[in-house]
């Protein structure tokens, strides 16, 4: 249902799901569950709880790690020959395809990837955990209803007409999580446009580069609005009812892979494929959502509560006007231009 | 920083506890050696150390003085550490000065309020002084959008030099104090009856003969700032200004290749840096004779200088600056605690929540990383003064071969940014040491922790052991007792308040510390400090804040124990 | 050079008295000298002259100024009192050079750069230190030191100058050199001095005037030889070098003269005054007893023990009971010999 | 109680020679004083016989045992001499009670318990501080904390006691006090004892016999007596208490004696020895020079200065162009005078 038409669906060398019976034994003779994972703990901990209640045996351990850290920590132990992580989950696309090329993944195929958009596999063993839309988060205090943007086009005249009421905070583009929005900004709506915005709005805006940071700007004031923000503000923001909100933009909504793979060194492989499948599993997705990440499973009907899925999107932003980055080396060879593109706009 | 080498004449020609000697040497050397191993070695590969197929090459080296971002960096670095520098030991000093040698009302109190910084954990610091000072603190909200005023920005290098000073300055002002309370006052009364006014006596005596002092805190202070990671990160961000270590930190997140060896070639080029500094020192301090003040038999107590009509203004301008450096950010914590959100858009009882408390509370690692920081951080920081203790008394008062390398082993952890100090003790962990004997447990984190902040044990206790006399020693052997039996039975019984207050430093230092363990965190061993630093990347920053509150509060009730036992051991 | 009068100087830390109602003069060019054991306020007094130390109550003033008046509330500070101080310590400025030290007086008053330098070299011959202006503190013997804290406090002038214990740091040889060259330096200067010493043989050879101090009061004041012939109270006697103490019964002698008697001298000692009292003590020196072989006059008596000082000998003696002791310049086995006490020998103490 | 013997012993730091070859023997029970200037090496020497200095060279035994020996590269440690030490800074440990302290070296030797504690009280008694036991160091005066220094040095009843400069911290009044005190201990425990000091007064008062050292070497070794009376050196004899020199041409004089002749003393000084050159220096004590009024025997002379000392007025005398000291205890006024050098009363020097 969602999906631009151009997303990457590279042909599976991985091997059939085995089936789940055979794994719960071989994991019953594992030693646990590791994963590495960039997750926050608090967002990831619904779906461990999910996970643990259909496989009680399994332990899970889930070492919060930033995007680089996940795959350094791991090429290193597993170099050694060290107990590492049996699953990795990150979402920097461009280092994925370094850890495609190292070797990284295992080629693991999860049962029940028929309920899903085919980009879900993104080949070589790296599945899209959550397709977490980026968007724009705002100070309601400082913005009525009526004066948020909902388009990049409305941002941009925004900037230019009220630099002192459109006060912005975002990511700078060395972070990864934005380089990969931008990516698929260039995507959706062109180059030439995508940097006419740029330019508008590099003038207010300041870059905070660590963790949500941005946010908290939003939140405290010193700015109306933070644009490419991360998905995951959609929970995050649930405890502020009244005080700051989101919106997506109509006009270009790229997704940012958070993608998981079970690992070649994996000591635990059954574990870890038994996770996987139950991250594809209707369960899964629930667990998924509850926790902040966006479910993209086919025809999803959250229950109570949860905002965070594709179907709901779906309803709220035009499917042309959202494009899924893909985790392939095209990511990798466009940086150096559209960094530098990025850079002379906000002069640095 | 004080590691000035009493050069001690104990002359015993052979120690015969040379075995436990060069035990204790063996162990702090190579526990200071280890995680630079790794490193230093993989700087000049081509690949990282654990990968296999690498060969010799300078290649990192050649991209670091290559990147036009290194050069900026190394300059934003030498901007904010001479900045820094300067401020914390003119301030320190000035401050030193005040409290012990001027009429200054208050000036008791403030001799301990002045160390709150050193004590507040560094993450609830920068929490604090960004929810209050910050592009969107509070104070500076309610300067520029309630007032209109022009405000200031913390996120310049003005901004983080003057966090950095305020961060550093307990150093400075420590340092300065002891040495003043080791000098004779007479040699200010005498100028004073040479004729000399309080000003005078302060430029023309009293700052002069504290040249030592002043140099060895000033080579630990721009040291620390050559190194420091959290400042430039999350203040420095905003303004896209990177120091040494953000630098290499960031650059290393985001490089694609795993490990690049520029980043080990950048902390061997600080190591570098660093030992420059130590040399410069030692040859600075040569003619240290000249400051050491003959045959001091202190005067007994004088009559302080008179600060005439400045004693008030004096006061208030230090009683404002505690304020503004420590109350305030302090409070702003508490408050930030409460509410969901600190901002001067909406009035805060109106946001008040204990969710913060609540998500802290129901955290499960929440409960863990307590007892796990608080066993770190007593039984880690006893661990580390214990051998900072002893090998401290190998490295001054034995004959034993190596003592003279202990001394400079001891400031190097220092030396290189935490973070980098950290994927150095995972390597070594990694490639050293049998099967995962300390990389998959707490021990592997403490020992880490330790060892970075062994530097800090080392510089509280070297200057009380320099003022113990020789001769306290020798008696000993003349009774009878062997090196171990002194150092047990007389040394470190004497040195008990010092290692009392390098134990609280450690504690203090510990519980709050977070850099050189990201590397080796996980599930079962968390830290206060990553628990921390991981509600942080979820951008809700009151649970951070409840955190940071529960630190404060558990390091005030180790203070006022450890004041409480300080004063016994003192009456005794 | 212009006299300092104090005036019942009262000073306490917390509950003890530490200066209880001190008083006295100095006058022009005099040399005067607050004796007395560790701890008995010299410092306190010397310090309160010099600015350091505030007294609680009290007059000082230095010729026509007053320096401190608790009534009136006046209370100069150091700086302005423009007194030379040679401190115990000598607390020499370590950071600077020895012609920095002298002249750091003279370039605070802004003195004209070439006569300040001359001033320096002058009073650096002065102390005998000439060639020596480069060099630091920590380069100079304890006895150069000592000069040099000196030159520096008469660098300028002084109003007055106050020494405290300069010498005690110096070894015994180079203390009695130091003594000379400071006595002779002060009376070529006609420097008002008060010098501070608990050492007696210090006291006698350099003071114009002694005041006896104890316990935060002057016992006694006189010159030397006024203060050592006729201590007034045993403390005093005892202080000013060894003596012997003898108490016995009291009758009038010849000539407003007593006679002291006791079984140890049935024949009794003749003291230079008048009877106090039906009972007395009396202080001896030791080197005005008269010791010599059994064949000499006076009572019988036992030495035992002899020891040999160098310029003369240390004889213990019993005589009836008593342990007395004797200085005596040439040798007397031990064993039976005879004592005597001169008359004059013996002053009545408290 | 063993004899020391030391044979010489070389110490050098960098270039500068700090013992020249020492060498001496200490007798069972015998209290030997070394005394010299500061830096003539006495600590140093003290220090090699502790152990807490390895000279260069030489040979360091204790009754049977070698404690050093450079050329067979024996160099006992310090723990293992036996010997009990005064520092000059008592080095009392300030965390310990009395006595703790004074029961150091007996817990080290895993002494009974019971045993200890009645042998520290009983040298606690011997150094008469009885029931100070509980107290810490720094709630003694200064001349108790020297006695537990002592006490500790003795607990353990060591092989030889040595003493470096004990008493230099204390005022003169004690000083005297302990002195006698350390003597009367010594003397009757019968401790082989080497003693550091560099005021003459104490050596002399003290010592069986007295090295006098100089420069790492040293000069005269002798008792008191002779050490004062014949010094031998120059230097000895000035290092021992004032003393005037004379130069002159000598002549033989009757028995064996010479005669000493110069302008100031025309009719000749009788010196107690046959010459040895015909030019030759003399010393003599200010004390054994006989200084009368102008009617007096002798040659004359000019008093220019007359100082009150106490026991004795110290007399500063011209005799034709010479300046020369003179102690005596009776009055002479200043201005013309005569002066007489006794026979006896000048040694030659050299
Ligand atoms: N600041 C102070 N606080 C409390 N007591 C003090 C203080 N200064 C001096 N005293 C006490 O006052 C008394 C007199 O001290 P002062 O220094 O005048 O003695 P002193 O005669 O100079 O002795 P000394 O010969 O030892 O130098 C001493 O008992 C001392 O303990
Ligand atoms: N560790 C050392 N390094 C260099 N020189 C030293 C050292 N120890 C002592 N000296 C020098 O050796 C010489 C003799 O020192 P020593 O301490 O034995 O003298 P002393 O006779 O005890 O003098 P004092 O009476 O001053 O104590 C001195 O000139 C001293 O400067
Ligand atoms: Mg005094
Ligand atoms: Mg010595």
């Amino acid at each position: 249902s969602t999906g631009s038409s151009s997303i990457t669906t590279t042909a599976s060398s991985a091997s059939p799901p085995a089936p789940t019976a055979t794994l719960a034994r071989q994991a019953a003779s594992e030693k646990g569950l590791v994963v590495y994972a960039n997750v926050p703990n608090q967002y990831f901990q619904p779906v461990i709880a999910a996970f643990n209640k259909q496989y009680p045996a399994i332990k899970v351990q889930v070492t919060t790690l930033d995007d680089k850290t996940v795959f350094a920590k791991y090429e290193a132990e597993a170099a050694q020959g060290a107990r590492t992580a049996d699953l990795l989950v990150a979402s920097a696309p461009a280092q994925w395809v370094e850890a495609e090329r190292n070797g990284v993944p295992a080629p693991v195929t999860p049962a029940g990837l028929d309920a899903f958009p085919s980009w879900v596999n993104q080949g070589h063993g790296v599945y899209v955990m959550s397709a977490e839309p980026m968007l724009l988060g705002y100070n309601a205090k400082l913005l009525r209803p009526s004066e948020v943007p909902h388009t990049w086009a409305q941002l941009a005249a925004d900037a230019k007409a009220d630099p002192a009421k459109y006060r912005m905070v975002s990511y700078p583009i060395s972070n990864t999580l934005d380089y990969a929005g931008f990516y698929g900004l260039h995507h959706i709506l062109g180059s030439a446009r995508t940097q006419s915005y740029t330019a508008a709005l590099a003038p207010v805006t300041k870059t905070y580069s660590e963790g949500l940071d941005q946010l908290n700007q939003v939140l405290q004031g010193s700015a109306s609005i933070a644009y490419m923000a991360t998905g995951l503000t959609q929970a995050a923001l649930r405890q502020y009812k009244g005080i700051a909100g989101y919106v997506f933009m109509q006009d270009a909504t790229p997704l940012v892979p958070r993608a998981a793979a079970v690992t070649a060194k994996a000591a635990s492989p059954a574990s870890a494929q038994l996770f996987l499948d139950f991250l594809y599993s209707e369960a899964g997705q629930q667990a998924l959502c509850r926790g902040g990440f966006e479910a993209t499973m086919n025809g999803f009907r959250p229950q109570a509560g949860c905002t965070a899925s594709l179907t709901s999107l779906a309803t709220q932003v035009p499917a042309k006007s959202t494009y899924l980055v893909p985790i392939d080396q095209a990511v990798l060879d466009r940086q150096p231009s559209i960094t530098a593109q990025w850079n002379k706009a906000f002069h640095r | 920083m004080t590691a000035v080498d009493t050069p001690v004449a104990a002359g015993r020609p052979r120690a015969p506890a040379s075995v436990g000697q060069a035990v204790v040497s063996v162990l702090v050397i190579g526990l200071v050696v280890g995680p630079f191993v790794p490193l230093v070695y993989s700087s000049f590969r081509s690949k990282p150390v654990y990968l296999p197929g690498g060969v010799f090459s300078l290649g990192g080296y050649r991209t670091l003085f290559a990147d036009p971002a290194y050069r900026t960096a190394v300059k934003n670095t030498l901007l904010f550490a001479v900045g820094t520098t300067a401020l914390a030991v003119a301030g320190g000093t000035l401050l030193a000065i005040l409290c012990t040698r001027t009429n200054l009302p208050g000036r008791r109190a403030y001799g301990l309020l002045l160390m709150a910084p050193s004590v507040i954990p560094p993450l609830g610091l920068i929490v604090g002084w960004t929810a209050i000072y910050g592009q969107g603190g509070y104070v500076t909200q309610l300067l520029s959008r309630n007032l209109h005023l022009p405000v200031w920005n913390l996120s310049s290098i003005p901004g983080m030099t003057v966090f950095g000073a305020v961060v550093t300055l307990p150093v400075a002002y420590l340092t300065v104090r002891s040495t003043l309370a080791g000098t004779d006052s007479s040699l200010e009364d005498a100028a004073r009856s040479a004729g000399a006014g309080p000003l005078r006596v302060i430029g023309r005596i009293t700052l002069p003969m504290l040249r030592p002092a002043i140099l060895n805190c000033t080579v630990l202070i721009f040291a620390l700032c050559l190194e420091i990671l959290g400042i430039p990160l999350f203040l420095g961000g905003p303004s896209n200004i990177d120091f040494y270590a953000s630098f290499l930190y960031r650059s290393w997140s985001n490089s694609g290749t795993p490990d690049p060896p520029f980043v080990s070639a950048g902390a061997v080029l600080l190591l570098v840096v660093v030992s420059l500094l130590l040399v410069v020192r030692a040859r600075l301090s040569g003619a240290e004779q000249r400051f050491v003040t003959v045959g001091a038999r202190s005067g007994g107590v004088h009559r302080p200088l008179d600060l005439g009509r400045w004693r008030r203004p004096a006061s208030a301008a230090i009683g404002v600056f505690i304020a503004v450096t420590s109350v305030v950010p302090l409070l702003g914590l508490v408050l930030m605690s409460f509410v969901r959100v600190l901002t001067t858009l909406v009035a805060p009882w109106h946001l008040m929540t204990s969710d913060n408390w609540h998500a802290v509370a129901t955290d499960p690692a929440l409960r863990r990383s307590i007892t796990d920081s608080l066993l770190i951080a007593v039984g880690g920081g006893a661990a580390s003064v214990a051998l900072v203790a002893v090998a401290a008394l190998i490295a001054h008062r034995s004959r034993f071969p190596l003592r003279r390398l202990i001394a400079p082993a001891l400031m190097y952890p220092r030396a290189v940014p935490g973070v980098i100090l950290g994927m150095g003790f995972f390597w070594t962990y990694l490639m050293f040491t049998p099967g995962s004997l300390v990389r998959n447990n707490l021990w592997g984190e403490a020992i880490a922790l330790c060892v970075r902040n062994l530097t800090l044990a080392y510089v509280v206790i070297q200057p009380s052991l320099a003022r113990i006399g020789v001769e306290l020693d020798r008696a000993g052997h003349a009774a009878g007792a062997g090196w171990w039996t002194v150092a047990r039975r007389i040394l470190l019984p004497m040195l008990r308040p010092a290692l009392l207050a390098a134990f609280v430093f450690m504690f203090v230092t510990l519980l709050g510390d977070y850099d050189p363990v990201v590397f080796l965190q996980k599930p079962g061993t968390e830290i206060l400090g990553v628990t921390m630093l991981q509600h942080w990347s979820t951008g809700v920053q009151g649970p951070v804040a409840a955190l940071a509150v529960l630190q404060v509060v558990i390091v005030a009730a180790v203070l006022l124990v450890a004041g409480r036992a300080l004063r016994r051991v003192d009456h005794a | 050079m212009p006299e300092i009068r104090i005036r019942n100087l009262r000073k306490s830390f917390g509950a003890a008295t530490v200066l209880d109602g001190i008083g006295f003069t100095v006058r022009d060019k005099e040399f005067v000298t607050l004796l007395g054991p560790s701890g008995c306020g010299k410092t306190t007094t010397l310090m309160a002259i010099a600015g350091f130390q505030s007294p609680d109550e009290g007059v000082i003033a230095v010729g026509d100024e007053v320096f401190v008046d608790r009534s009136a509330g006046v209370d100069l500070p150091a700086e302005r009192r423009d007194l030379g101080i040679v401190f115990q310590s000598y607390a020499l400025w370590p950071h600077m050079t020895v012609a920095q030290n002298v002249g750091f007086p003279l370039s605070l008053r802004k003195a004209d750069k070439r006569a300040a330098r001359e001033r320096v070299a002058e009073v650096l011959d002065l102390v005998e230190l000439g060639g020596h202006g480069d060099r630091y503190p920590h380069q100079l013997s304890g006895g150069q030191q000592q000069r040099v804290a000196l030159a520096r406090a008469i660098a300028h002038p002084p109003r007055v100058l106050l020494l405290d214990e300069p010498f005690s740091n110096l070894d015994a040889k180079l203390r009695e050199r130091a003594r000379d060259w400071l006595k002779q330096l002060q009376t070529s200067l006609g420097l008002t001095t008060v010098f501070v010493t608990h050492d007696q043989d210090e006291a006698l050879a350099m003071s114009d005037r002694i005041l006896v101090m104890h316990g935060g009061r002057i016992l006694r004041d006189g010159t030397p030889e006024e203060v050592y012939r006729e201590p007034g109270a045993r403390f005093v006697a005892e202080f000013l070098g060894q003596c012997n103490f003898l108490t016995g019964s009291v009758a009038a002698g010849p000539a407003g003269s007593s006679v002291l008697r006791m079984p140890a001298f049935p024949d009794g000692i003749t003291v230079g005054a008048a009877p106090r009292g039906p009972e007395a003590t009396v202080a001896v020196r030791p080197q005005d007893i008269e010791l010599d072989g059994p064949d000499a006059p006076g009572v019988d008596a036992s030495v035992i023990e002899a020891v040999f000082l160098g310029d003369h000998y240390r004889y213990q003696v019993r005589v009836a009971g008593l342990r007395i002791e004797v200085h005596a310049p040439h040798t007397v086995a031990c064993g039976p010999a005879r004592i005597r006490i001169p008359p004059g020998a013996a002053v009545f103490v408290d």
